[in-house]
């Protein structure tokens, strides 16, 4: 995961990019079996350890999901952590300073 | 009696032909021989479409199938495809330097 | 000018006398260079190649041909800027870096074989190499420095090598295509790159020529079609449409296949070639790969 | 050999299985605590009914149950007219409306129309952007529910198939 966070006049903008194949479950390999689908549910960050995000997502994000969302307050060289998790259970956690 | 032996070879022989096995020898073969070694020269020159050698393979299945009609229509279709790119490679030969910006 | 009186005889419909005119050109042209100055010609090629874009997109900076389809379609332009923005290559590039910097089982790296280290040379490929009488690209480099080091080759289209490429690649972001036809062997590979540019191909009878030197930023299909110009420069590519990284030979094959005509190896001769005289056209434009791509 | 080292490379980028996860718990273990600890979470889980949902009313009658929707102009929704490629689109939200509980996105003509929904709290400025799959030219609706109401703005984005790329 690749978190990119920068402070601009009291507002920290987020961005991120997550490694994630976000299989719809439609998609057909080459042999015609259909692919599982196997997608991110949910992601959500936090500000120093405070909770500042939340978003539940479906099938329809891209293949290496990108998301940003900005928030008041949060200072350089600030912890932002985001985790996120998938339809299988399985999760990753990223953590960046801020810019 | 000259006439009537003249008409019983030409059924004799058009029967044969439209037996499946001899048309298949006698007309399809031969176009389909000619649309492989025509693609053959076509793809040294780093000329073939990517449509002709399915043309080929299709024709190749239905003379397999005993299809003879289908065979003969692919592989003619084939052997147009191949002769064309030929043509193509053989335009550029002459005619690549028209578009160049002077 | 000449484009124009062209046109106008074909529309008249003396197709045959006018071809007739410019194969009499064209044979004068090769005929009065008894000497030849190979550098002077390729110049002379670059220099009219570069007119052609200014005539035809009088708004757009030499410079910004480094960003494709992008330097003259605004509307998607925005949109591969919010892409350029946190470009999914971005994984690609840091694999590419882990992958450069992991030692062969001799112990030596990619860093061993390139100059500098391997660090912002991108520019400099192509390259004619006079020993082995033929074009040696990026792509062809890295394989030849595995192989020398007793590894097996990556394949040329994607993936591992891709990877590599483009983290060499971004070394090298904003440094000028330097590209040259040092001699008259060089020089018949960039013709021969050249002659597989200008030549019709596929069941759909177009050049690249066709579609990004005429009718360049005209809608194809769906898509407005990129300028020849600078097209070299930012790969290797993540396409949406590949949803990963491709090479500038896998786009090739591509382009190809749209046309309906039987790609070419990757790596192979004809297409190294291409990469060649593509790349020499471009000399002077920035390099600014990986990018992003629809 | 390096291919296959190569490969288990970004595999091992790829795979977060339990374990990983494990690992990722302990490192991450205070945030995560926190984060499952905050109300609004436990609130809010992945809504299946409305992620599942097969038409966009399905999705927007179990997403918002018994809210009603007003077409509002203090939406921007920023997304192309013509996609580059359906499966890549930008799209951003933003808006002035006060008191922003949350922004969802739906794609009126998906296989699933639902396609993401934030949830923001006071601290967040409401200005969201993601990236996004649309299988054939569609409506794509943002919807901000703010002050008990929900505002609604869409906009048409044409998904071309078949060019060849540029």
């Amino acid at each position: 995961m690749k978190i990119k966070a920068k402070v601009k006049k009291d507002i920290t903008k987020v961005k991120m990019l997550i490694k994630h194949d976000m299989e719809t479950g439609r998609r057909k390999d080459q042999d015609g079996n259909i692919i599982p689908g196997l997608y991110i549910t949910e992601v959500s960050a936090s500000h120093n350890d405070q909770p500042v995000f939340y978003a539940e997502v479906g099938q329809a994000v891209s293949k290496d999901p990108y998301m940003a969302f900005s928030f008041k307050g949060g200072a350089s060289g600030d912890k932002i952590s985001i985790t996120w998790k998938d339809s299988s259970g399985a999760t990753e956690t990223g953590e960046a300073a801020i810019k | 009696m000259n006439k009537v032996k003249w008409l019983l070879y030409i059924v004799l022989s058009m029967t044969l032909i439209s037996s499946g096995r001899l048309y298949a020898d006698i007309v399809v073969k031969p176009i389909l021989e000619e649309a492989r070694a025509t693609l053959s020269k076509a793809t040294a020159r780093d000329f073939e479409w990517t449509t002709t050698r399915k043309l080929i393979k299709e024709a190749e299945a239905a003379l397999a199938s005993g299809d003879e009609d289908k065979s003969l229509k692919l592989a003619k279709a084939a052997l147009n495809e191949a002769e064309k790119s030929l043509v193509q490679a053989n335009y550029a030969e002459a005619h690549w330097q028209d578009d160049i910006p002077r | 000018m000449a484009l124009v009186k062209r046109r106008l005889k074909i529309k008249v419909g003396a197709v045959f006398f006018s071809l007739l005119v410019l194969c009499a050109l064209a044979s004068a042209d090769a005929a009065s260079d008894s000497s030849p100055d190979f550098k002077a010609m390729v110049q002379q090629d670059v220099d009219a190649f570069r007119t052609y874009f200014k005539v035809r997109f009088s708004k757009v900076a030499f410079a910004e041909y480094k960003n494709g389809v992008y330097a003259i379609d605004s509307a998607s332009r925005e949109q591969w800027l919010e892409m350029e923005d946190f470009p999914p290559y971005e994984f690609a590039v840091d694999e590419g870096e882990e992958l450069f910097e992991m030692p062969f089982a001799n112990g030596k790296t990619y860093a061993d074989c390139f100059a500098n280290g391997g660090e912002g040379i991108r520019q400099n490929y192509p390259y004619f190499d006079s020993q082995q009488g033929e074009v040696i690209t990026l792509e062809l480099a890295i394989n030849k420095c595995r192989e020398a080091n007793g590894e097996k080759p990556l394949a040329y289209k994607k993936g591992p090598l891709a990877a590599i490429s483009a983290y060499m690649a971004s070394t090298s972001e904003g440094n000028k295509f330097a590209v040259e036809v040092p001699d008259e062997a060089a020089y018949q590979a960039y013709v021969e790159g050249k002659k597989f540019f200008y030549s019709k191909r596929g069941q759909l009878n177009f050049s690249c020529a066709d579609c990004h030197l005429r009718v360049a930023g005209q809608k194809l299909r769906a898509d407005i079609t990129s300028p020849a110009l600078g097209q070299p420069t930012g790969f290797p590519v993540y396409r949406a449409k590949w949803e990963e990284l491709g090479t500038l030979h896998r786009r090739y094959a591509g382009c190809n296949k749209n046309i309906r005509a039987k790609p070419l190896p990757a790596q192979g001769r004809a297409y190294r070639n291409l990469e060649y005289f593509q790349s020499v056209m471009s000399q002077g434009l920035e390099i600014n790969g990986p990018s992003s791509r629809k | 050999m390096l291919v296959g080292d190569d490969m288990n490379l970004s595999e091992k980028n790829m795979k977060i299985d339990r374990r990983g996860f494990l690992s990722n718990l302990l490192k991450g273990a205070a945030c995560i605590v926190t984060v499952a600890s905050l109300p609004r979470l436990a609130l809010a889980a992945w809504n299946e009914k409305a992620f599942k949902a097969e038409t966009l009313e399905g999705a927007m009658s179990s997403k918002y149950p018994g809210l009603e929707f007003v077409d509002s102009s203090a939406i921007k929704l920023k997304a192309p007219a013509i996609a580059e490629n359906g499966a890549v689109v930008p799209v951003g939200v933003k808006t002035d409306l006060p008191d922003v509980k949350t922004i969802s996105l739906f794609v009126e003509k998906n296989p699933s129309p639902l396609a993401a929904t934030f949830h923001l709290t006071p601290i967040n400025v409401a200005d969201v952007s993601i990236r996004i799959r649309m299988g054939e030219t569609s409506n794509l609706i943002a919807v901000v529910e703010s002050g008990g109401k929900l505002h609604r703005v869409q906009q048409e984005v044409k998904v071309t198939i078949g060019g060849c790329g540029g």
